[in-house]
């Protein structure tokens, strides 16, 4: 066989190379040595995220390999580079975590764990072919539950892993089960061979392929949480350590909608109007509208932000429809926006945690007074999730919306409706969150005045500059635009 | 770019930002905040010099001093700037209000710095939505100049202010969800050639491409929208809570300005854009606005809260605005613009003053305080004046504004104009009504509270702030057909041709 | 008389159903692990007939099906160290005790 | 001629009003005083001389080859267009009217100015608190009387209208900390208010359809000679829009009655015409010299003068006409049998003018061309303009001794003509003028409006007639009352009563004067309603002159009888027929009327319904929506019960929904 082919699959193989220094320094360093492993991986996944932006990588077009079964173009290029720089600011804001006295012991493993889900990622967002995709929608899962169960000492670390592990396996037994109907009505797992053959197939094969398209969504909604599917988000959100919960909540998600995509479009593209139109309009609407009815009550911020990113996964959602350049390019520049925003604030509650270990929204009563600018990321950061101008959160949605409408149907309008309606209640709970900090009086329980770590603040100043910068300097989207397209 | 004057009206408040986050301490913010809205003013009148000697030279485009600058290509979002007499007028009072506002918030506490940071970045919404014709960048502006309020009545305010602020900012979010859609809607059929899709106003009523179907799902969308900022009846009751809550300089800026975007844009998109539309849907919103002008009115009549009494005779005034807008023609219009203008400033007088006897009385309730006239003259007088203008005296702008409403409306010769109009030229009793009953109990009659005796009258910067306005209000009310002459000019041009306005 | 492919399915599609069932029914969780294994078992059963008797001419299924056999031990055996972490902290391993994050 | 006088007639009392407004405080009491006094007298002298120039010049633009009078616009400047003809100017019209009207107007003002000098202080020569003010606000109302008088559109009218609406409020509200000014202002500036959007709808009508305000333009109507040099092409244009049948008919009346109807509505208001009036006898808490300027002598009368403006126009539909004619007519027999039973001077005296201006409403009500060339108008001029002069002298000798007593309530005053010597002449004959006895000023203007009452008919005749008995009875009770009756005992603490010093005296005994000798004017040469001159002792009809001083003789003596002595006689009448004494004296319960319906049916029925139904309903459903949503979201907090196999139930559920939905919805 042609091995040159792998030098198509140039990230992934220095992403290997990446871990597998990390994994050797790991183990060969003294106990000492090993303190700097973290400083090492985020300075060697700084380089490697540089590496992703070199015209090399990028290429100019598609390009396959093994028979198809893995593609890359600068589209998935571009979605990789995204989820790297929202990798690399897991990487930053977690170092003051795995610092402290209880995670040292664990020297490197985290960061290892991490990488190797980003490799599964990769794999499942160029993927071409099921057999990869599953193996990458495995690997990058099953990391987490070890991840998840980090926190040694705290229960609810545990508890939340058992949930994940668990439902996981669940719904990828049913995603699997989805694609063995799929194979066996189509007698392929290669994603063209699949969309190739739905011309020709009958109609009562068209059914099944339906139902199965069915188990196949329900595995993806599970790692984005789509509402009936995310009720695992919650509890696992709670119990993660906060770095863990961070990177769940947006580079997992960012890599699950982005291979959504691809397989609604590329695998199932020709059942689009007559199957999964109508489900894909159900599942945005239940996601949004739970979602924020959800999070209206939460009191603990984690959770709080896990039923919020539920409704923003829907709002990603919304990309998917209406098959255009113009929506993939929306639903990428969401997910970048929507790293930025949530690792914000997940940042500024990790600060605090890490810091006092406090994490309900009544104590964040009167942050303004204590930790000014601690309360104004935080700010930033529920502005930009709500979508208020001149936050990046605005274009993002913005954005999202035209291209949806694009499709032009009246139901597409009504769904946009339903959606805008829902951001009324999404700012609400985004309020409460500023309400807490600026406008009640502190009281015993306020967090006191600290001094957040280094690296926790750079973390944030990229975040904030993220969430002013990315909507106004037009450059990120322009560019976005102009890679993307099938 | 920046050869465009009109620029400035956004890097103005920018730089006043950043001037503001550097302040140390009290004075230098005042310093920063009186010079800045001081050059903003400064700036508008220029632009009214300059806009006058164009149009003076003979240049009849719709719009002057337009520019355009692309920003997301792709979407044809452009950053457009252009102004025709309207804009100019509503440039004029955003900023006098901001530096009466300025001057109103002298003695703001606590967290100064903070309050005007977010007063600042108010107006900065403001100054762009009025200088914007790209329906994007207005958009925009139009909700940076919304959710300020919410921490601008939630940390200042005073009384119910939790409820108020999440109430009003909720609201207004609910409009411009409407908004928002129904400005996707209208950029999709903004051209026949999908390749021409643009957000430009100037293009988008040029090609007129927006089938009549269409238009009568976009016109509510954006008409209901813009209304809600506008007070439209039944979606004003964020305004009375609002107004209550929110402090001086707050409600100043809010019912002088903030409610006149939702007119503006009432007219600016929604019937301008969709003309036809508006012609055949404009029964439905009159009606409407015909309930809240006299609606307000009453209810003005039984409350006792100063701010109520204000915020309400606001629904009324505003539903002028929106109810002659959909007259639509040219006197009725023009009519309409100016009670924004005079509404504006009489309402900012207002507000003003009640904060500053709020905040000697420490009570806003009419059956609590009497007999001020003796205790503080000058405020007395100035509230006076102000009620003068708002129940429509002769030389005050009221008067002048409403009487061009009326004549305005009463061209419609069919019943149902003729009833509305005479409905809404029952207001003016009502107003009376309110007004002197405010001015009897509050100001008049025997002191109520001797604690008041030893209450100081104005300020000099409160004096500044209350003559400015009465100022302004006067000279619309002397010289109207200056102003008049400036508005009608939009409207006596051809592009309302289309529903054979006059 | 001859085996048609409905002999393979109909049973893999009970052992699925039977999995569904105890993983919702059991308490005990090392008991919806093995639930769960059943689960998967069924899915590779159809894979493998399903490229018997209809697709003979490629290998994918069979591929596919070591593939999920592997990736099915693997998260067994990561799931057992987590529920052995839950029996440390919890002190036992019924399903019921772990729901202590809710609403 | 020249525009410079007639703006300084308009612009000296603006200026001082601004001038005494602003810097008043910083200026001695005693200045103001003397400034405001001088700015008035300068503005006399100049609309002396307009007046004169106007009547008696004879130059062509005021007069033609014929010595008809002529309409003439000094000046004319646009202050707001609304479309290309209908545009509100800023002008100065001259016409026989207004040139009168700026007499009568100067001429009390000054005295009220000069009058105010004495009175509004103490015996002690102490001012009053706000001294300086009550010097702007006059001056404030003089102009905008002046303004509304010369407007040359029926807009500008509006306009100075409205400006002595505010000015009224502010002069009866000076006493602002008693509650009952604060409130007489309120009702005043309320009801006219009310009024004035009836004169407003009617402006709107009538320029809609005759599409110019002009009034040199509507009132261009040839009816008998056209003689007023203005466009017949308007006067046509007019009367074809009104006699086009497209121009809609509205509850019987044509459009033209109603805008007329409604602008008189404007007139009734200011003019305190039945069921209107309500506003002007609490107006008398106002200071006595700003009764007598304002409500006595020269804003009541803005309706009349408004009627008259627009008099041909109101030929054209007769039917508004019969409409003042019986309004005049009721008002003034109401206000004539009230006067009879009040107590308070002022009272007295302010439901006399409103049956005076009834009076002068009625003559032109009756007024036609046919009759004498329509006398009644000219009658009503002519009454306008005594009525003004004698009725500002009663109300300054009330002032006077109100003044001197200190009470409105002539219980605690009788038989004072030998304290107050002056006072008394001069009110002796300012009764005698408007009890209408020759040869005093009254007895000739209410002559020609009770001959042109019979002219139309006798009916009007007789009924005026009584009034005009019944005014020298309630004239001469009050002022036998007040001067005769009994000895006048001085209260302990309180000096002798005396006249007053000379700003107050001076102006009473000027004014006197002219009422002896002003019924001597020739009135005809100088107005009519089409500016036909014409010697109206030509029309004096001895029969009727005679009964009515008859009339007037016996109605006086009745009051003699009654109580030039203290005797039981006028409790016997009181005790004679008490139902009718007390509707008089109660007013016959107007004010309880609107009380009502102001009160319990506007504010409690309408305000309070409306404002609970914004706070609870609308409110309410706002309210209502983010209740929902919170129930909703604890209404599903079950789904989140954090067990996993009721997690995995929901996630199939939701597989199976979603898979065979599309399946049942694809077969």
């Amino acid at each position: 066989m042609d091995y040159s082919q792998f030098l198509a699959m140039k990230q992934e193989i220095s992403l290997l190379v990446l871990f597998l220094l990390v994994f050797l320094s790991d183990t060969f360093a003294s106990n000492r040595g090993c303190k700097t492993i973290g400083g090492l991986t985020c300075v060697l996944f700084g380089l490697f995220t540089l590496w992703g932006f070199c015209p090399v990588v990028i290429g100019s077009d598609t390009v396959t390999a093994f028979e198809g079964m893995y593609e890359t173009s600068p589209a998935i290029v571009a979605i990789k580079n995204i989820l790297n720089v929202g990798v690399l600011i897991v990487l930053i804001q977690s170092l003051k975590w795995t610092a402290s006295e209880n995670q040292v012991i664990r020297r490197g493993e985290f960061y290892e764990l991490l990488l190797l889900t980003l490799f599964g990622m990769y794999l499942m967002m160029s993927g071409r072919h099921f057999l990869v995709f599953v193996i990458g929608l495995e690997c990058a899962s099953l990391p987490l539950a070890a991840m998840v169960a980090f926190n040694k000492h705290r229960y609810e670390s545990h508890e939340a892993a058992a949930k994940y592990i668990l439902t996981a396996v669940f719904s990828s037994a049913v995603l699997l089960m989805g694609l063995s109907f799929v194979y066996g009505l189509t007698g392929s797992l290669y994603y063209g061979h699949i969309a190739d053959s739905m011309f020709s197939a009958s109609t009562s094969n068209i059914v099944m392929l339906v139902v199965a398209l069915a188990f196949v969504i329900s595995g993806l909604g599970f790692k984005l949480s789509l509402v009936p599917f995310h009720l695992w988000t919650a509890d696992v959100y709670q119990g993660a350590p906060t770095s863990v919960t961070s990177y769940l909540s947006v580079i997992s998600k960012g890599s699950a909608a982005f291979a959504f995509l691809v397989i609604l479009w590329q695998v199932f593209g020709q059942v689009y109007s007559e199957a999964w139109e109508w489900m894909l309009y159900a599942l945005i609407i239940l996601t949004i509208t739970i979602g924020n009815l959800f999070a209206i009550r939460q009191q603990n911020l984690k959770r709080f932000l896990a039923f919020s990113s539920i409704s923003q996964a829907g709002y990603i959602m919304l990309g998917i429809i209406g098959d255009n350049a113009m929506g993939e390019a929306a639903l990428m520049f969401y997910i970048l926006v929507y790293i930025f925003s949530n690792l914000a604030a997940f940042g500024v509650i990790g600060a605090i945690e890490n810091n006092c270990g406090k994490v309900s929204m009544t104590d964040y009563n009167g942050l303004y007074k204590t930790n000014p600018r601690l309360a104004v990321t935080m700010m930033l950061a529920m502005f930009s999730l709500a979508g208020i101008p001149p936050f990046a959160g605005f274009f993002s949605k913005f954005f999202i919306f035209t291209s949806a409408i694009n499709q032009g149907s009246v139901a597409i309008y009504v769904l946009v409706l339903i959606a805008l309606i829902n951001t009324i209640i999404s700012l609400y709970y985004y309020l409460l969150v500023v309400k807490a900090m600026f406008i009640k009086e502190e009281d015993e329980f306020t967090v006191a005045p600290f001094r957040s770590a280094l690296t926790e603040r750079i973390g944030m100043w990229v975040c904030v500059a993220g969430i002013l910068g990315l909507g106004l300097v037009s450059w990120f989207y322009d560019s976005l635009l102009s890679v993307v397209g099938f | 770019m920046f050869s465009n004057i009109l620029i400035y009206f956004v890097v103005i408040p920018v730089i006043m930002l950043a001037g503001l986050a550097l302040c140390r301490n009290i004075k230098q913010i005042r310093a920063v905040a009186v010079t800045g809205s001081l050059a903003l003013t400064a700036l508008s009148i220029y632009l009214l010099v300059d806009y006058l000697g164009l149009r003076a030279a003979g240049h009849t485009e719709q719009m002057l001093f337009t520019g355009a600058w692309d920003w997301f290509k792709p979407l044809h979002i452009q950053l457009a700037v252009g102004v025709d007499g309207i804009s100019v007028a509503m440039l004029i009072l955003s900023s006098i209000i901001l530096l009466t506002g300025s001057f109103a918030s002298w003695k703001i506490n606590p967290l100064p710095k903070e309050f005007f940071l977010w007063l600042i970045l108010l107006s900065t919404g403001v100054f762009g939505f009025f200088i914007s014709i790209d329906l994007f960048t207005m958009f925009m502006f139009y909700e940076v100049a919304l959710i300020p309020m919410y921490l601008l009545i939630g940390v200042w305010g005073s009384g119910n202010k939790n409820y108020s602020a999440m109430k009003l900012t909720l609201m207004l979010m609910g409009g411009s969800a409407f908004l928002m859609l129904g400005l996707i809607g209208i950029y999709y059929h903004s051209s026949a050639n999908p390749e021409t899709l643009t957000w430009n106003l100037l293009e988008i009523s040029q090609n007129g491409a927006i089938s009549k179907g269409w238009q009568y799902f976009l016109f509510p969308m954006t008409f209901v929208g813009f209304g809600v900022l506008g007070a439209m009846f039944p979606f004003h009751t964020w305004s009375p809570d609002g107004h209550a809550s929110a402090p001086t300089a707050v409600s100043m800026l809010h019912a002088g300005v903030l409610m006149k975007l939702g007119g503006y844009g009432c007219f600016r998109v929604a019937i301008y854009l969709m003309p036809e539309a508006a012609n055949d849907l404009a029964w439905i919103f009159l009606i409407l606005t015909g309930i809240s002008v006299v609606y307000g009115a009453f209810s003005a009549c039984v409350q006792t809260d100063l701010k109520y009494i204000n915020a309400y005779s606001s629904v009324s005034h505003c539903g002028l605005v929106l109810f002659a807008i959909l007259m639509l023609n040219t006197t009725a219009m023009t009519g309409a613009i100016m009670q924004m203008l005079s509404h504006g400033l009489m309402t900012a007088l207002f507000f003003a003053l009640i904060g500053m006897i709020y905040g000697r009385t420490h009570t806003r309730d009419i059956t609590k305080m009497g007999g001020l006239m003796k205790i503080m003259p000058f405020l007395a007088v100035c509230y006076v004046i102000a009620g003068m203008a708002s129940l429509g005296l002769p030389g005050l702008s009221g008067f002048v504004a409403e009487m061009t409403i009326f004549v305005g409306s009463f061209e419609h010769a069919d019943m149902f104009h003729r009833v509305f109009t005479i409905v809404a030229c029952c207001s003016i009793v009502i107003t009376a009504v309110y007004i002197l009953r405010v001015v009897g109990k509050l100001l008049l009659g025997p002191v109520q509270d001797e604690h008041h005796l030893k209450l100081t009258d104005a300020e000099w910067w409160e004096r500044t702030a209350t003559v400015t306005l009465i100022i302004s209000v006067a000279a619309i009310g002397c010289f109207p057909n200056f102003f008049a002459d400036l508005i009608r000019w939009t409207f006596s041009s051809d592009i309302f041709s289309v529903i054979g306005m006059n | 008389m001859d085996i048609t492919i409905l002999y393979y399915l109909v049973p893999s599609l009970i052992m699925f159903c039977c999995g569904v069932y105890g993983f919702i029914t059991r308490r005990n969780m090392i008991a919806m692990l093995i639930s769960l294994e059943l689960m998967l078992n069924a899915v590779d059963i159809n894979f493998v007939v399903f490229n018997r008797f209809l697709y003979p001419e490629n290998m994918e299924g069979m591929f596919f099906t070591l593939f999920a056999i592997a990736i099915a031990a693997a998260e067994t055996a990561l799931a057992i160290a987590i529920i052995i972490n839950v029996f440390r902290s919890a002190k036992n391993i019924s399903v019921s005790d772990l729901s202590k994050m809710k609403h | 001629m020249e525009a410079t006088i007639p703006v300084l007639i308009l612009a000296i009392p603006l200026f001082m009003f601004l001038f005494l407004g602003l810097l008043g405080k910083f200026m001695s009491h005693k200045m103001a005083g003397i400034l405001g006094t001088a700015g008035m007298g300068v503005t006399l002298l100049l609309a002396y001389f307009t007046a004169y120039v106007y009547f008696f010049s004879g130059t062509p633009e005021f007069v033609d080859a014929a010595g008809n009078r002529l309409q003439f616009v000094v000046f004319n400047v646009d202050w707001l267009q609304f479309y290309e003809n209908l545009v509100i100017r800023l002008g100065f019209l001259l016409d026989p009217i207004s040139a009168m009207m700026l007499v009568v107007i100067t001429t009390i003002s000054f005295m009220v100015h000069l009058y105010s000098n004495g009175y509004m202080r103490d015996h002690h020569g102490v001012y009053e608190h706000g001294f300086q003010r009550i010097y702007a606000f006059l001056a404030l109302f003089s102009f905008s009387m002046l303004g509304l008088v010369v407007a040359t559109n029926i807009f500008q009218m509006y306009i100075f209208w409205e400006l002595v609406g505010a000015s009224s409020y502010l002069l009866i509200g000076f006493y602002y900390v008693k509650p009952s000014a604060v409130s007489a202002s309120k009702k005043a500036f309320i009801v006219t208010r009310f009024a004035d959007l009836g004169f407003l709808i009617g402006i709107l009508i009538l320029s809609y359809y005759t599409g110019t305000f002009s009034f040199t333009d509507l009132t261009s109507v040839n009816v008998a000679t056209d003689t007023f040099a203005v466009n017949l092409g308007t006067a046509d244009h007019i009367k074809n829009i009104f006699a086009n049948s497209a121009v809609p008919v509205f509850m019987g009346g044509s459009v033209l009655t109603w805008a007329l109807v409604l602008i008189f509505m404007g007139g009734m208001g200011k003019s305190a015409m039945l069921p209107l009036h309500i506003w002007l006898p609490d107006a008398m808490e106002g200071p006595t010299p700003v009764s007598a300027l304002i409500h006595a002598a020269t804003m009541v009368v803005a309706g009349v003068y408004l009627v008259a403006r627009l008099f041909p126009l109101y030929l054209m539909e007769t039917t508004a006409l019969e409409i003042i004619t019986v309004v005049g007519a009721v008002t003034a027999l109401y206000a004539a049998m009230v006067a009879c039973t009040q107590l308070d001077i002022k009272r007295v005296l302010a439901f006399s003018t409103i049956s005076q201006i009834a009076f002068m409403m009625v003559s032109l009500g009756v007024a036609r061309p046919e009759f004498h060339e329509g006398l009644g108008y000219m009658a009503s001029m002519f009454h306008l303009f005594t009525h003004a002069m004698f009725k500002a002298l009663l109300f300054l000798c009330a002032g006077a001794i109100i003044h001197a007593v200190g009470s409105n309530d002539y219980t605690s005053m009788h038989g004072l003509r030998k304290h107050m010597p002056v006072t008394h002449i001069t009110f002796l004959i300012g009764c005698l003028a408007i009890a209408g006895i020759i040869p005093f000023s009254g007895f000739f203007s209410k002559d020609e409006i009770l001959s042109s009452c019979l002219g139309h008919g006798w009916v009007p005749y007789v009924w005026m007639s009584f009034v005009a008995g019944l005014t020298a009875f309630y004239m001469f009770r009050l002022y036998f009352l007040i001067f005769w009756w009994k000895e006048h005992k001085v209260p302990q603490g309180h000096h002798q009563p005396h006249d007053q010093a000379w700003p107050m005296t001076v102006p009473l005994v000027i004014l006197a004067a002219i009422t002896c000798v002003a019924g001597f004017i020739p009135f005809g040469k100088l107005v009519s309603w089409d500016g036909v001159s014409y010697d109206f002792m030509a029309h004096f009809d001895w029969s009727v002159a005679s009964v009515s001083l008859l009339v007037a003789v016996v109605a006086i003596l009745i009051a003699m009888k009654m109580y030039m002595k203290e005797n039981p006689l006028p409790e016997k009448m009181r005790n004679a027929l008490p139902a009718l004494w007390t509707w008089c004296y109660h007013r016959f319960y107007w004010d309880e009327l609107y009380m009502f319906i102001t009160h319990k049916i506007i504010f409690n029925g309408i305000c309070r319904p409306i404002a609970w139904f914004d706070r609870h309903i609308i409110d309410g459903t706002m309210d209502g929506f983010a209740y929902v949503t919170n129930k909703a979201s604890y209404a599903i907090r079950g789904l989140q019960s954090g067990k996993i196999q009721m997690y995995v139930w929901v996630y199939l559920i939701g597989v199976l929904l979603l898979g065979l939905v599309t399946a049942i919805c694809l077969l």
